[in-house]
């Protein structure tokens, strides 16, 4: 079972998906859905920004980002890299080589939380293998708490926090990359690993973090976002093709929708061109 | 003679025993000592903590092979490709044995190691809050700021028996020189009890003290030196060689089953003896491959005056 | 074009203004931005907090020349030679007026400045207990540790509305190498709601990029980047010039009373515009002899791949 | 008024003290008293010892051991540098460039100062312009506390702690460089920068101190140690021609006397030359 992979994976290892969803054919040109997500995902970060730039496809929409309409974003890596210009090859982590070749600087993830902590992350990226209707975020434990005793087979162990944890809390605007299904879409969570607005309104205040919250979920159907007074989680667009009946279906509570609701803009050819210039053999993005 | 600098088998017989904590993958994705892993799990080892960030796979690994008893980290997992099989099996079936996982996130251990580092038994931090990693953490208690009065997380400090580091240069005494990302490496070599350093090359002390602002461990906290190129491999080491991504992939796919583990464990790890069989194994075009190609020196600072 | 290249006097006229709080003096006897103090004094600042560990004369010189109206420090004087003499009239007689001292240890005032870079409140440390520092210290508290119940003080954090900051190179962004000693330097910039760079000279981007390790302050951290070849004098600078310990001990005789500090300043300050100037009436001869003769550059690291 | 110079200085600026004192006549050598002071130093340091090297005469007393008995000493420096190897050239302050050139680390003043709060620094060196019978030191204010409303002619300000403070809370063993007068020497410090013993006895373990306390008191009389139950200090060892009459008269207490008391070997010959050969001018050494 390979819950806690979802959309963040690749050629090598075909996503738990139909397979009929991840090749498009619009009016003017094809894509794959993670294509569509990486360019979703790459506009949430505008120019003069700094990204705390989480692993698998938020390392491509960092480089997109970068290279069409936000040049002056600035990435932070939790492993200790600030980067002002792309990795000039697609990375699968953020350790690898070409991540540090040309960094501003290399140091330390206690300097960069630290930042992070005093306010200077504008959007941070992070994954999730569940997710519930005020956005918090669970990769952690699914189907109940840790069990005071082992062995118990009965909830699945994923692989933790990360820095996803640091990055919900501290980051003043969390973005979030998941694959959109009923069993990832959760009335409440299992486990909050990442905190999104707990039980909603002012409740991120009341528990002592000092801002931030999700500013935008991307999936696999849509992009959802945030009721600014409720902090319930709507649906804001749909992406081409999907109806939005499907998506409600494929959401575990009673998802509201946007009276403005939009169509996902599909990948541009310049992003399209960029994606798969840097990511030729489709790592990430071919599915 | 220097009496630090050691084979990997004498320095994981001399210095790993049974029951202990050891912090390691400290760089996150790269420099992780799989090599000193390798070796802990041919001498046996049992009832390990293991402390770290994410450590890639280098804690599923020694969870397979029934070193580990407690895993206290951020993440347990296979980087670029999901799930550690041998960390679920351990957690959800108990297979080889239970485990007990204390969570954290990567600021979390950061901060505990850093409290180790800084000689103070805890450290404040917002991170966490609301998240259900305090909830029954024996390591993580709400306290209030004695100036603003503002709710903030208290992490206990965490001081590792051993930190095993990998690094790219150093001298016979230990004197480390790192590059790239160093995460949490630096706070983890100070709040250690002791430490084996896993070196591509011992190099002249002239080297390192050309260069003090390079080194990010000091001999005098190092207990063994090994020499050991390639190390780290898979994962990648900054100016000597990149990332084994297929490596990784084929990891992933070969564990899925315990049987699989097995197989994988005993031709990777149980069946050799010593890293250089390790690297017949992996064999010539593939390190052809992986080394690497381009230079790209930094520019020198004068330390003259 | 840059808009962060400024000259001095533009730096310290769009930055710096009355009232403000401003850490410098952060690598302790090196790197001291004396050529900001100096432009500091000629636009007549007054009211600034300063902050900082020891400051060497930098903080004794804008004491002196009225500009001060409290000192936030470990310890003010002349390192090799003893007191500061206006510091003294400054606290002892209120001359030129009075001033308030809140005194740390360079540990408190690393940890204050810590505790901001970090965005916590404060941080706690077993320094300073027993001693009369937090006696009505408003930034200091005995606490108890929630894990182990043993005391502690906790230093409240240190937010400096600027800090100012001499580096041996940097890029037209202010991504600034530096090495030797570099104190405090990390965290007080971290800390500042702004920041001038002194640098001795602006490098091509590449030259930074080559080294991501020797990066201590990323430039989005600079507000302006002032290059000022030996801005630093009287202290040092590694590889660029030594410290003019004459130009100290002169210091400390001249300023003895307050006619001749006038006469001091007058001269090295006030009579002169630009760094150039002073670095004229400093003289060739002088220049030559402190400048840097030998050559020890550092072993290159390899970033490629 | 000098007081907080004191012996720690140099030929430019000649001490405070009577010069007749400054120069010596034993049986076989010529030595000046700051010579005598910085052997007898250098002599506290043992070899493989992690110390916190002050500035001034600590400098060359952290040389002088290297070169003699303590070759495999390390040296802190709060700045940021850790040393095993003395600096090729007389230092007149920590930061001087010589100091960093060959350095194993340059680095943070926090690293080096956590280290010490973990108990890595087994011995550091300060200097002090009062003490008091349990060894406090006082480096911040003399004839009185810091007066809440200013101006106050009634004290002298002095310099501050720098990082004495730290190394008298922090080292495994405090070792302390002054001249010996009675106005320095007096029954309780008018304010404590750095904690001696406090009150005595068990008072370190009780205000929070996890370990240390003075461990030598190097005068330009004597040497003085401290009790190990009452920790009250006494005078060890009386400088060559010092007759003890003359060290008590110049304590502001009823200074006890070892029983054992010696006199302080002075330098050798080997010590002298190596002092005179790193301070050739005698900045420091001369007087």
């Amino acid at each position: 079972m390979d819950i806690e992979r979802g959309i963040e994976n690749g050629k090598l290892k075909p996503l738990n998906l139909p397979v009929a969803i991840f090749h498009f054919q619009v009016q003017y040109m094809n894509y794959t859905l993670p294509e569509l997500m990486v360019a979703a995902a790459a506009r949430e970060i505008r120019d003069g920004e700094i990204i705390f730039v989480g692993t698998r496809l938020p390392l491509l929409a960092f480089a997109l980002a970068k290279k069409t309409h936000a040049p002056r974003a600035i990435g932070f890596f939790e492993s200790g890299i600030i980067r002002d210009t792309p990795a000039q090859e697609v990375l699968y982590t953020m350790g690898d080589s070409p991540n540090i070749l040309g960094a501003i600087q290399c140091g330390s993830t206690l300097d960069l939380m630290g930042m992070m902590q005093q306010g200077w992350v504008d959007a941070g990226f992070i994954g999730g293998a569940e997710i519930d209707k005020y956005g918090n975020l669970n990769t952690s434990y699914i189907s109940g708490k840790p069990p005071p005793n082992h062995p118990n087979p009965g909830f699945i162990r994923l692989p933790g926090s990360g820095g996803a944890c640091d990055i919900a809390a501290l980051a003043r605007r969390l973005l979030v990359i998941m694959p959109h299904e009923k069993r990832r879409f959760k009335d409440r969570v299992d486990y909050i690993t990442s905190p999104g607005y707990g039980t909603g309104r002012n409740w991120r205040e009341t528990v002592g973090l000092p801002w931030g919250g999700p500013g935008a979920v991307i999936t696999t159907q849509g992009i959802l976002r945030f009721d600014p007074v409720t902090k319930e989680m709507y649906l804001a667009s749909n992406h081409p093709g999907i109806p939005v009946e499907e998506i409600l279906a494929n959401t575990g509570w009673d998802l509201k929708v946007a009276s403005d609701l939009k169509e996902t803009p599909p990948p541009t050819r310049e992003e399209l061109n960029f994606i798969r210039a840097y990511d030729p053999a489709g790592f990430w993005t071919r599915g | 003679m220097n009496r630090k600098i050691l084979s990997m088998q004498e320095a994981i017989a001399q210095f790993v025993r049974d029951g202990m904590s050891i912090v390691a993958g400290t760089a996150l994705e790269s420099l992780i000592p799989f090599s000193a892993g390798h070796e802990i799990i041919r001498q046996g080892r049992r009832d390990l903590t293991l402390i770290g960030p994410i450590s890639d796979i280098l804690f599923d690994l020694l969870i397979g092979a029934g070193c580990v008893r407690k895993v206290v980290a951020a993440w347990v997992g296979n980087v670029m490709m999901g799930s550690g099989y041998n960390f679920r099996r351990a957690v959800e079936e108990g297979i080889p044995h239970p485990i007990d996982v204390e969570d954290h996130s990567n600021f979390t251990i950061a901060l505990a190691l850093h409290a180790a580092a800084l000689g103070v038994p805890y450290l404040p931090t917002k991170t966490a809050l609301g998240s259900d990693l305090p909830v029954n953490h024996p390591g993580m208690k709400e306290i209030c700021c004695p100036f603003t009065g503002e709710k903030l997380l208290a992490v206990q400090a965490i001081h590792p028996d051993i930190a095993i580091i990998q690094v790219q240069r150093c001298d016979p005494e230990g004197n480390a020189h790192i590059w790239g990302n160093t995460g949490i490496t630096g706070d983890a070599a100070r709040a250690s009890r002791s430490l084996i350093l896993v070196t591509e090359e011992i190099v002249s002390p002239d080297v390192i003290r050309s260069d003090p602002n390079r080194t990010l461990i000091p001999g005098f906290l190092v207990s063994a030196v090994v020499e050991e190129p390639w190390g780290a491999h898979p994962s990648p080491v900054q100016g000597y060689y990149n990332r084994d991504h297929g490596f990784y992939r084929d990891y992933h796919e070969e564990t899925k089953t315990l049987e699989g583990f097995q197989k994988w464990l005993n031709r990777w790890v149980k069946g050799i003896k010593t890293r250089h069989s390790y690297l017949q194994l992996l064999g010539e075009d593939r390190i052809q491959e992986l080394k690497v190609k381009k230079e790209a020196l930094s520019a020198p600072a004068n330390f003259g005056y």
